[in-house]
């Protein structure tokens, strides 16, 4: 388990093997990259900035993957969320969750996620083509996606 | 004898995102006289210390705190709190 | 979308990257991997070899993306499955999506699997290292996971 | 005129994974009498053909059938297929 805050880019396939190495019980890999798309709200953007809390950042995600190891059987998980100043197409965060069985791979992926949106302290600003620069506003619908997990199983 | 609530304390202020660019201010270091209690009391009084400030703390709904580096709702005690963030809501992933 | 029959191991990085390159509405990619685990039944595994149906495979590899792309917003998708003899520790399945917005990435990522599952023609048999075979048995969890997707969203 | 029910023709069979190790056959070319309508008719001709073949198929429920590579249920009318695969249940992924 472990989480790490970088302005790099990252290669997925190289962080899956570190992930991977010696440990055979390892049967399924999920993992998810979220990406700086290239248009928001009609307009083109030039650049996103990514500020965040350092040490909060580190505390809560730590927390979180906790939280998910403690909901779901994984043999490994990694977070890495980019920080600064990105261009369209580039890589912000990648989750990995790594388990003997496909179900608790892709659930405690998605939960990850679900939980880094709505409690990780970053924060991204826009600047579009033609110079303005905007905060991206919370989504309700982050909100809902991560109090899914509070409810019961189905 | 209840320190923390009777004297005056030293605490860091920080503020990230629009918080920071309204404010202007990006980390501080304030005095804390015994009646700011709690977050929301901390906030009444930042309101007060002129406009940028009152802008930036206008909208109670978009500001989110957090108390020595964990979440913590408005209505929390400051207790021994030596580092208070103010941030909007989150936006990563 | 396209889907791929090999023995050849996979690299992860670089397909992503070229289902990404030039897509700038991408801002979620979902990818999973399923991977030869060290033992099985209590065995300690040698080897495994997948066998498959060469033609029948790639017709429902296809189908089963096209099912994805009409269920889910889908800018690309990719489905690479590796036949033959593979060791423990040894990728087995590639399946990567691309969409907007992550849940349709997730989901359409996790439909691929579960219908791959229960509907393409693969077999698994395992050589454990005191040289005994062993057909892999279908698993009816795997029925089960592929049947939600036929019924309403809760 | 039902050429397809009343005529012979000639037809690929395939068999896969242990349903290839019991019969000991992986492809072959079979003439199918005016008799054999359905998967389920040419299962019951295939298991009168011996001991390996009779063996195969002893289980219904593990086999599983494919029509010109598509999926098919033992009660499907073998119709034109030219090409008919028999196999376990799937456990690729």
């Amino acid at each position: 388990m472990s989480v790490r805050v970088q302005n790099e880019p990252f290669d997925v396939s190289a962080e899956i093997a570190k992930l991977t190495v010696d440990d055979t019980t390892i049967g399924a890999v999920a993992t998810f990259i979220g990406k700086v798309r290239g248009s928001a709200h009609g307009a083109n953007l030039q650049s996103m900035t990514l500020e965040h809390y350092p040490g909060m950042t580190e505390t809560e995600l730590q927390d979180i993957e906790h939280q998910a190891s403690a909901r779901f059987r994984l043999n490994a998980s990694l977070i890495v969320h980019r920080v600064g100043d990105l261009k369209p197409g580039d890589d912000i965060v990648l989750v990995v969750t790594c388990s003997p069985h496909r179900q608790d791979a892709f659930q405690a992926c998605e939960f990850l996620m679900d939980y880094l949106k709505t409690r990780a302290p970053f924060w991204k600003k826009e600047t579009s083509v033609d110079g303005a620069g905007h905060w991206v506003d919370a989504r309700a619908c982050d909100d809902t996606a991560a109090d899914r997990w509070s409810k019961p199983s189905p | 004898m209840s320190e923390t609530n009777t004297e005056t304390r030293d605490v860091t202020l920080r503020y990230f995102a629009w918080l920071r660019e309204k404010t202007g201010v990006s980390s501080e270091v304030v005095t804390l006289g015994p009646n700011i209690a709690t977050v929301q009391d901390l906030i009444d009084w930042l309101k007060s210390r002129g406009p940028e400030f009152e802008a930036a703390f206008a909208s109670p709904g978009t500001v989110r705190v957090a108390l020595d580096k964990v979440h913590a709702k408005p209505a929390a005690a400051l207790v021994t709190a030596r580092e208070i963030a103010f941030f909007p809501p989150v936006t990563g992933g």
